[in-house]
């Protein structure tokens, strides 16, 4: 691990440790401009010297595309992801962006970048492939560009996107809770708009206001989580709050202040019972956008999370007890056995796949409760905190590659919504007899949400799993060797959260395999046996989910490492 | 590992080739199938092959051959038993018997011959090779068969393959596969005419009710297995494992033999599990009379003879008297049983499949009455017990010899009686069919031209037929005789045997008086019913117009009728050549005590006048009752002249006129006996088979349907409860999501209120 | 040393399917219609090459490496890589007495499939399809790596589901997704087990491998080892954690065996997978249940399987019993095989549970017996309903008559599954009877015992000869064919489906014959484990071993 | 100068009358009310601890706080008109086609 370097705003070092989301700045800047350009003249007063100035009149062909803004946006959010590649493929740093004062506001390292790569990489491909999608109809098999909304209207679009991937790189980014807040906040109110963003139609508007008007109330109890921290601690530094907790965390003050946080962060990761706007917001926005609450909005949240319970509210006591590990736990298993009750019965794929989100949360924040689980007496597990990162590195993997797969499984909807509504199980009739790849690619996304081998979601979940039973099992090992004698009970609680996994992951099992016998098995719906609409984008995003997903599973070694590599610099003490 | 290779052992060149009698038919099935399959209909195939049949000869004819060869071998070396073959190691494994060692076990093949081995095998081979003959004669001229026969052939020669396996095996496992064999094809033949529901059914019972017995028989030798680790005959019957066996385990080892017996009871249809056998007439009549009367059914004799060195062994001495009585009472009951409903059936091959289990059923007895001797008698030192033990088994052993002799005969020859009636029925009703004005008065009962309605084997549509059948009667008067036992005839010899060794072993054991009223009883009854078939199908005048028109049958089906014919009336040679000796052990050898002249005197001698006066006055007393009791009776009741015109041969018509003088003198209305319960009951065979259909249906079939419920309804159920509780929860569940964004406001807090309640709690 | 050799076996067909179906995926009907005919003959070509692959091993073809004599826990053709280091997984594949028998199996089986549904609609299709089942069944069985044995343990649902959904019968949404649902919730637990299992690996060293993330690994091999040693010791991993393991293992597959009460799935799968997927089911994937137990249950945790031997033991006889007696009630042919399935993995479970180097003998060849049999009672079910359009016992009479080709396969498919001497079943039921028997005597039980297993045998025999009765037998009159056949001509079967069936005739007969031809190899095999593993515990530790 | 414990405890009065608000009442503009209440809620206990700690970052929060309130009503009004312009109502409890 490098050492840290501590660069102050605008210094040296500035530009390339803040590289993606300067690009992204820039992106957002052109977004603003480029639209609009035209054929604008300004006169000078008094003069009938026209100086073209570019803003306005009637715009050049290329700046009243329809599809520009969507190739601007996904171009910045492509390069801020391939520089986010780049830099992992040379090494990383440790970069520490101070204020004036000398207060840590930023810091740049591997775990930060990690979350930089999940939220541009499903930003970059929710943009390319919503190229076609903000239809005025909203529904038509030949796309053609007077059926899309005008350029003005996609770059609002666009540019939501972008803030929003901006407000959430600074969660990545932030050292400090309110930086870590406004963020939040940011990404948060892009994604209302986005969700509410087709406001002709019912259901679009009402699963706007349903998400806004609960994230709200959730974002106001963080909020007041946050004040009350900074009542007790005086500050609201990562820093500073650690140090704070590891002294004097188990007033009650700073513990509900993390309590209402949680809210918070939990209504993000859409955590039981904080999650009942999320099927309805899915549900109502056009699915690229679903995509993105249901993994870049995710990742946000248990990025939150993380850092406020592992970073902040680290548990400290040997015997590897937090105060809100149990809480934890229990929100892990109702979360993930709600999400997949629910998605059993649900019709309609998209709440299908928002419940099977809530699911996935559930296993994440299992995933995070071993983590706080972790006997942190070095002396006892003896290794080192390998097991926290082991655990750790399983939850970021699994959060990178459901965006190939959750993601993936949204865009596929997406073809479907755009030919008019994907809200039934049976609009996905005869997919495989209609366009079988699209087929092939839903039915791999189904599979690896569910976690069937060789796909790139078993992987993932299997090293949750592995971590959490990791976690578990401690060092019961050397103590059999040692003559010792264990029951079942012995073993760590979280291990339960393992086997309610593994249920849970045979509950999913059936909703997902619906899918696919709906897929493969039932004829199209009426009026749907044509072929699906076209655009290559959206297929060449899903190809790339597709790829992702099976090359991942089969050989997911080069992730795992840079996820480990993430966890492990999340923290040194590790 | 174990070597793989066979290297013959053997001491003359002729027995290396001994397992060819096994595997010459063997892979004539293949032929036969495969031949057939392709050339079926062909007329070459047709005519000159007879659709395999002259294939199948020649095959057994070679078999014959070569078992002729090993038995002469055999007798010439006089040696007691002789593994020809090393044994090819079938099945290698091991066990383990706690300690830390694998114990190896191979299960594996070889020959063994022994005297018991060498009189099955010449009957088995000898007896296939005649009717494969007769069935060319039998099968080929009816037209039902035509196009099917290579499947006859084919199965006949792989039953053939499987019932000199058996013989020749050297451990009771084989025994066990090639009794299966004989099981197949005894069920593929009984099922030969595969369109009649009947036959399918009996075919099925037939496998099924061996298949019971087999079970046990399976069990028993698994018993056996653990008792001597091994089911090699060479293992198991020497002398120092059984000793060995005997000192600590006895008990089991009767049970295992006890439950080795019910293998048997289901082979032989003894009762109770006899009821396949009178279906299992259904098949083609050469199948009736090769596998459910000659050699078949001996299989259960020949395992149970097998057991012999058992009960004689000294170590043993009278662990085993039990089974012995339950084998000896279980063929005293069969024999009585058998017999009674002999009485009244009026299909032919019916009368003779009763009398098949009948006879079998006396072997039984004198097989158990034997074991009973040699496991209770002194007879390994004491000369005169010796000498009794070995009469009584080999009494049985030839009782054995004699009855497959017999009764393959009169199979064959009821086969000739049927066959022509048939074509006779088949004539006239073809000859209807063309003048229809013509004869239908003279046979109203049968104006039906379907030949469903006409029933071939039925003795009502017999009679009269010793003139118009000349060989066939005689051979059926031979055959009958020598099952009846009459004086000099067949039977005779070894039937009084039987008899005589019951009432011995009576005399030592009072439970034996059972088996013994049986047997006694039983050979009266024998006289009765086989009398009453012979009288009943060849005398008197013919029942109606189509034993009228029967004719003289053909040359295929004669020669093995003279043979067997010859053969029986020879078995006084065979006994005075020791038979009785030789058969049942090893220390005795052909014509070893005197010559075959001294041997015949000495028979006859023993027979009819024995110096013990109880046995003396038994002999007369048997000879009584199975000569002149029962086929009086039969003759007061069904005896009777020819039709005018018609003239037997000369050596049936002193036979033909007794009957008809009886019928004059004695005759008396049994109407009132054939009428009683009793009749009834017999002609419903006791109703067993009703309480077996209707246990298999109450019972079995409502249990499995209930646990076909139960499956259904309840381990399956489970997972659909499972599945459609988990649907009703999700409805549940997702009702909750009611689309008011108050409640989901509600519960954040909610959510909230929980968490600083909890914090509030534990902080 | 030809160490790579099985790798291909694994690689080839998978790969080779994956092209295939990427290549027809887009195709439009009249394509596929076209392509049909030549992807059936590379799929043929494939397997084949395949089978002389294995057959080439058998034969000692491929490095002389002898099947005979191989040691407990060692194996032939071990072959290497690392796959995902950062978890200690490897791609380690080799082969033993214990999986090769069964890898020749499916190297059998996949051309006799093809062969035997050579006219299967959408063929273009289908057959790639097939062929990945194969690989797949093939990668279970030479995998040596926790990891491995999972992923493609789970990869054989996906092809057999797709074979059920898109070519099976009338309810085969229901019973495809039934399939894929209950045996993966049974190997999701055997997951969670497995995983545990990693963790606890080797309580002396715990982090040995420097290369994973865990520092653990997932080889066989090395867990094996560990517990070889350890369990000679006393309890590998202490009484109570072996115990839960091994239940936690033996779950997994015990469903997939399927023993009583977990077989539910079975006949549904069954009745609506077409021909080719019930041989495959049937034939090896049932397999996959035995051969996972005594590559992972059994050989880790024999102190546990003493512990549970009797519960086995239950569980097998019920098995036994229930499957024959179920069948018994049936009317339906493919449902009546399809307990009769249970029934005969209950003879496997029997073996197993017996603890005796014959019993497990018994079982594995069983395992193969089966896999030679049942396939056969598959294709004539499925030959049976193609022909008359009805699978009810008794819809169709006097097959003799009318098709005597396929009567003939049927009968003698019933006779080999129950029990025929000198067909490939019966050395089987023969070797688990003789077993039994042994273990009762050691446990001092009365020989009643016996009753319900032998007993058994005449309920087969009751059930295929009552089915036969009403199928072949009878109805000779030629004015009543089957009513489902609408007057249509009755026909034989076809040629490829007659090769088929002579092939597993055949091969039913030369096992029965000879089966010392793959017996010797599974004794050697027993005989070892149980020098290196059982005896050691059981029969008193005698120092060395 | 007022004792920043009275402030704090007002703010978490405020906190609940807008938490209890919010799932009480059925028109979003009153609901959307209630979330300022409980931002201002925050923003108080921000300034009160500030004062408390003598932290002027405390004022920086407030004063971010308020433009992210500000933001928020802005967002959640023109929210609210697409919905009424939709679905003719502003009542929470009758918004509800999506559901289950």
């Amino acid at each position: 691990m490098s050492e840290t370097t501590t660069v102050e705003a605008f210094g040296d070092g500035f530009i390339s440790a803040l590289c993606p989301e300067l690009m992204l700045f820039a992106g957002l800047l052109l977004l603003i401009i480029v639209p609009n350009l035209g054929r604008g003249t300004f006169r000078i007063r008094g003069t009938q010297i026209r100086v073209p100035w570019l803003l306005g009149g009637s715009r050049f062909k290329i700046t009243s595309d329809p599809r520009l803004p969507a190739w601007i946006a996904s171009i910045t959010l492509g390069s801020a992801f391939l520089n986010v590649v780049y830099i992992f493929s040379q090494g990383l740093e440790r970069v520490v962006i101070v204020s004036e004062s000398g207060k840590e506001l930023l810091l740049v390292n591997g775990f930060s970048r990690v979350f930089e790569m999940i939220f541009f990489g499903a930003l970059a491909l929710a943009a390319f492939s919503s190229m076609n999608r903000l239809q005025v109809k909203g529904i038509g098999a030949h796309v053609s560009e007077h059926e899309l909304y005008n350029n003005r209207r996609q770059a609002d679009f666009y540019i939501l996107m972008v803030t929003c991937a901006l407000g959430m790189s600074v969660v990545a980014l932030a050292q400090d809770l309110f930086v870590l807040f406004i963020g939040l906040e940011l990404a948060s109110f892009s994604t209302y708009v986005l969700v509410a963003f087709l406001k002709e139609s019912k259901v679009g508007v009402e699963s706007g206001m349903k998400y806004f008007i609960v994230g709200s109330v959730a974002s106001g109890v963080g909020l007041y989580g946050l004040s009350m921290l900074y009542l007790w601690a005086g500050s609201l530094q990562f820093s500073v709050l650690s140090v704070a907790f590891a002294e004097s965390g188990t007033t009650a003050l700073p513990l509900i202040g993390i309590g209402f946080v949680l809210v918070g962060f939990g209504f993000k990761v859409s955590a039981a019972p904080f999650h009942f706007a999320a099927p309805d917001a899915y549900a109502g926005a056009i699915s690229p956008v679903a995509g993105v609450l249901a993994t870049a909005s995710k990742a946000m949240g248990m990025l939150g999370l993380v850092r406020m319970l592992l970073i902040v509210a680290a548990p400290e006591s040997s015997d590897g007890s937090a105060v809100w590990l149990a809480c934890l736990g229990a929100m892990a298993a109702i979360t993930m056995t709600w999400g997949n009750l629910a998605a059993l019965g649900s019709d309609n794929p998209k709440r299908m796949l928002a419940y099977s989100s809530v699911a996935h949360a559930g296993y994440m924040l299992a995933a995070l409760t071993a983590v706080g689980a972790w006997n942190w007496d070095a002396a006892v597990s003896g290794d080192a905190g390998a097991a926290a990162v082991a655990v750790m590195t399983a939850l970021l993997f699994h959060l990178v590659v459901l965006v190939a797969f959750k993601l993936g499984a949204f865009l596929v909807l997406s073809i479907l919504e755009s030919e008019g509504g994907a809200s039934r199980l049976s609009s996905l009739g005869g997919l495989a007899k209609r366009e079988p790849l699209l087929a092939v690619a839903m039915f791999i996304f189904m599979i690896s949400l569910a976690g069937v081998p060789p796909m790139a979601g078993f992987l993932s979940k299997l090293l949750v799993i592995m971590g959490i039973v990791r976690i578990a099992v401690g060092d019961m090992g050397a103590e059999i060797a040692d003559g010792g004698v264990f029951v079942l009970a012995d073993m760590h609680w979280v291990w339960w959260l393992a086997f309610l996994m593994v249920i849970n992951s045979a509950i999913s099992v059936f909703y997902y395999l619906r899918v696919v016998v709906v897929m493969f098995f039932d004829e199209p719906e009426e009026g749907r046996e044509g072929p699906l609409p076209s655009g290559w984008q959206v297929r060449l995003a899903i190809l790339a989910c597709v790829l992702t997903t099976v090359f991942v599973g089969i050989a997911g070694d080069a992730l795992i490492r840079i996820c480990e590599m993430a966890a492990q610099s999340l923290n040194y003490g590790w | 590992m174990a070597s793989k290779e066979s290297a013959p052992l053997v001491h003359s060149e002729w027995m290396q080739f001994a397992p060819l009698i096994i595997l010459l038919p063997m892979m004539a099935f293949a032929v036969i199938l495969f031949l057939g399959h392709i050339f079926n209909g062909h007329p070459f195939w047709k005519k000159n092959l007879k659709e395999g049949g002259l294939i199948a000869l020649p095959v057994m004819a070679a078999s014959l051959v070569l078992s002729l060869l090993l038995i002469s071998e055999f007798l010439k070396g006089n040696s007691g038993v002789d593994q020809i073959f090393e044994q090819i190691a079938w099945v290698n494994t091991g066990v383990w018997n706690g300690g830390s060692m694998i114990e190896p076990v191979s299960l594996g093949f070889g020959i063994y011959v022994d005297h018991i081995t060498v009189m099955l095998l010449f009957v088995a081979s000898f007896l296939c090779l005649l009717i494969n003959t007769f069935s060319i004669g039998y099968m080929n001229t009816d037209p039902i068969n035509d196009n099917r026969n290579h499947r006859f052939y084919a199965e006949f020669v792989l039953f053939c393959s499987g019932m000199l396996g058996m013989v020749l095996a050297d451990s009771f496992l084989w025994l066990f596969i090639f009794w299966e064999i004989m099981g197949l094809c005894s069920y593929l033949l009984i099922g030969f005419y595969y369109e009649r529901p009947s036959a399918a059914s009996a075919a099925k019972k037939a496998f099924l009710t061996t298949r019971i017995g087999d079970v046990f028989l399976m069990i028993g030798l698994v018993m056996l297995w653990d008792l001597f680790g091994s089911l090699d005959y060479a293992v198991v019957f020497a002398t120092e494992n059984i000793d060995a066996v005997a000192a600590e385990s006895a008990g089991t080892l009767q049970w295992a033999l006890g439950l080795m017996f019910i293998g048997a009871v289901g082979k032989s249809a003894q009762f109770p599990l006899h009821v396949w056998l009178p279906d299992a007439m259904e098949g083609p009549t050469p199948v009736s009379a090769l596998i459910h009367a000659a050699t078949m059914v001996n299989a259960g004799l020949y395992l149970v003879a097998r057991m012999f060195p058992f009960f004689g062994a000294e170590s043993l001495h009278g662990d085993l008297d039990d089974l012995a009585f339950v084998i000896a009472s279980i063929g005293g009951i069969t024999a009585v049983m058998a017999a009674a409903i002999a009485f009244v059936q009026m299909d032919l091959k019916k009368v003779l499949a009763y009398s098949t289990m009948s006879q079998l059923a006396y072997i039984f007895t004198g097989l158990g009455c034997a074991m009973y001797l040699a496991n209770t008698l002194d007879w390994h030192h004491n000369d005169k017990d010796h000498y009794i033990v070995i009469v009584a088994f080999g009494a049985a052993l030839f009782h054995l010899f004699n009855h497959a002799m017999a009764k393959g005969m009169l199979f064959m020859a009821s086969g000739s009686v049927i066959h022509e009636v048939h074509h006779a029925h088949h004539h006239l009703h073809h000859h209807d069919d063309h003048h229809d004005d013509h004869g239908d008065d003279h046979h109203d009962d049968h104006d039906d031209h379907h030949d469903d309605h006409f029933d071939a084997q039925s003795m009502e549509n017999m009679g009269g037929l010793a003139s118009k059948m000349p060989i066939t009667a005689t051979a059926m008067l031979v055959g009958s005789a020598s099952i009846m036992g009459l004086p000099l005839i067949g039977g005779f010899w070894s039937k009084e045997g039987i008899i005589a060794n019951a009432w011995r072993v009576a005399q030592n054991d009072p439970r034996f008086l059972l088996p013994a009223m049986c047997v006694l009883i039983g050979a009266a009854m024998t006289g009765f019913y086989m009398s009453r078939m012979w009288f009943k199908t060849f005398a008197g005048k013919p029942n109606n117009e189509v034993a009228a028109h029967v004719g003289p049958t053909n040359t295929w089906i004669k020669t093995p009728l003279f043979i067997l014919t010859f053969v029986t009336l020879s078995s006084i040679i065979f006994a005075g050549m020791g038979f009785t000796h030789w058969a049942s052990d090893t220390e005795y050898s052909f014509l070893s005590e005197r010559n075959l002249l001294d041997g015949i005197i000495y028979e006859m001698d023993h027979a009819f006048a024995n110096s013990d006066i109880f046995f003396f006055i038994l002999t007369y007393i048997a000879i009584f009752m199975g000569a002149i009791v029962g086929p009086g009776l039969a003759m007061a009741l069904y005896g009777g002249k020819l039709a005018e015109g018609e003239e037997a041969k000369p050596w049936m018509r002193p036979i033909i006129a007794l009957s008809a003088w009886f019928n004059d003198r004695f005759h008396f209305d049994n109407t009132a006996l054939r009428e009683s319960t009793l009749a009834t009951a017999l002609e419903n065979r006791l109703y067993i088979d009703e309480y077996y259909d209707k246990a298999m249906i109450n019972i079995v079939a409502g249990f499995s349907n209930k646990v076909a419920e139960t499956d259904a309804e309840v381990i399956d159920g489970t997972i659909k409860a499972i599945e459609s509780g988990s649907q009703s929860l999700s409805t549940i569940v997702r009702s909750m999501t009611t689309g008011s964004a108050r409640d989901y406001i509600l519960m954040v807090a909610v959510g909230t209120l929980a968490l600083f309640l909890l914090i509030w709690g534990v902080a | 040393m030809q160490d790579w050799i099985s790798m291909p076996l694994v690689g080839f067909p998978l790969v080779a399917s994956i092209v295939l179906l990427a290549f027809v995926s887009n195709a439009d009907d009249a394509m596929r219609k076209r392509l049909s005919n030549p992807i059936r003959m590379a799929t043929l070509i494939f397997s084949l090459v395949m089978l002389v692959i294995t057959t080439g091993l058998f034969f000692q073809y491929f490095g002389s490496l002898s099947w005979e004599g191989i040691s407990f826990n060692s194996y032939n053709y071990i072959n290497r890589y690392n796959w995902i280091e950062s978890l200690g997984i490897h791609w380690t594949v080799g082969l033993d007495a214990l999986s090769f028998p069964m890898v020749w199996l499916t190297t059998f089986l996949l051309p006799v499939t093809i062969i035997a549904t050579w006219n299967e609609k959408n063929g273009a299709l289908y057959f790639p399809i097939v062929l990945a089942m194969g690989g797949a069944l093939i990668g279970v069985f030479v995998a040596l790596d926790l990891f491995m044995f999972y992923v493609f343990w789970e990869l054989t649902l996906i092809p057999m589901f797709f074979l059920i959904l898109k070519w099976g019968g009338k309810d085969r949404k229901y019973a495809s997704q039934k399939f894929f649902i209950y045996t993966f919730t049974a190997s999701v637990i055997m997951l969670l087990g497995l995983i545990t299992l990693y963790f606890f690996q080797d309580p002396v060293n715990p982090l040995q491998y420097s290369g994973s993330v865990t520092g653990r690994t997932f080889d066989i091999g090395e867990i094996t080892q560990h517990a070889l040693n350890e369990n000679g010791k006393g309890w590998y991993l202490g009484a109570n954690i072996q115990k839960i393991l091994f239940v936690m293992l033996m779950l997994g597959f015990l469903v997939k065996l399927p023993a009583v009460p977990f077989h539910t799935w079975l006949p549904d799968a069954h009745v609506q997978a077409p021909t080719g997927g019930s041989m495959l089911l049937a034939g090896v994937m049932l397999k996959m249940g035995a051969y996972g137990m005594f590559r992972l249950p059994i050989s880790l945790f024999p102190h546990a399987l003493q512990y549970f031997q009797l519960v086995l033991m239950a569980i097998g006889m019920v098995s036994l019993v229930w499957g024959a007696v179920v069948c018994l009630g049936q009317t339906n042919l493919k449902k009546m095989v399809a307990y009769s399935s249970v029934s005969h993995m209950g003879v496997i479970l029997i073996g197993i549970a017996t603890m005796q180097p014959m019993g497990w003998a018994a079982a594995l060849f069983m395992m193969f017996a089966h896999g030679i049999i049942s396939p056969m009672l598959f294709a004539v079910c499925g030959a049976f309903k193609h022909h008359y359009h009805s699978m009810e016992i008794g819809a169709m009479r006097g097959m003799a008559k009318h098709s005597p080709w396929l009567a003939t396969s049927m009968m003698f498919a019933w006779m080999a599954s129950l029990g025929l001497p000198l067909l490939a079943g019966f050395v089987a039921e023969l070797m688990m009877l003789i077993a039994l028997w042994y273990f009762l005597a050691a446990e001092g039980w009365s020989v009643f015992w016996m009753v319900g297993p032998a007993l058994v045998l005449a309920i087969t025999a009751g059930y295929y000869l009552w089915s036969m009765q009403r199928t072949i037998f009878e109805g000779g009159d030629e004015t009543q064919p089957p009513e489902s056949l609408h007057g249509e001509p009755v026909p034989d079967i076809t040629n490829p489906e007659k090769l088929a069936m002579i092939i597993l005739a055949v091969f039913t007969i030369v096992f029965g014959v000879m089966p010392w031809i793959a017996l010797d190899m599974m004794h050697d095999w027993t005989a070892e484990i149980f020098k290196g593993l059982i005896l050691p515990i059981l029969g008193g530790f005698n120092g060395g071993a | 100068m007022i004792d920043p414990a009275l402030v704090s405890g007002l703010s978490a009065l405020m906190f609940v009358i807008g938490l209890g608000g919010a799932f009480t009442r059925k028109n979003a503009i009153i609901v959307l009310m209630c979330i300022e209440l409980m931002l201002n809620a925050a923003n108080m206990q921000f300034a009160a601890a500030a004062v408390h700690h003598g932290d002027t970052t405390g004022w920086v929060y407030t004063l971010f706080a308020i433009a992210i309130a500000a933001s928020e009503v802005a967002i959640g009004l023109a929210i609210f008109l697409a919905v009424y312009g939709q679905h003719e109502t502003i009542s929470l409890d009758d918004v509800d086609v999506l559901k289950n």
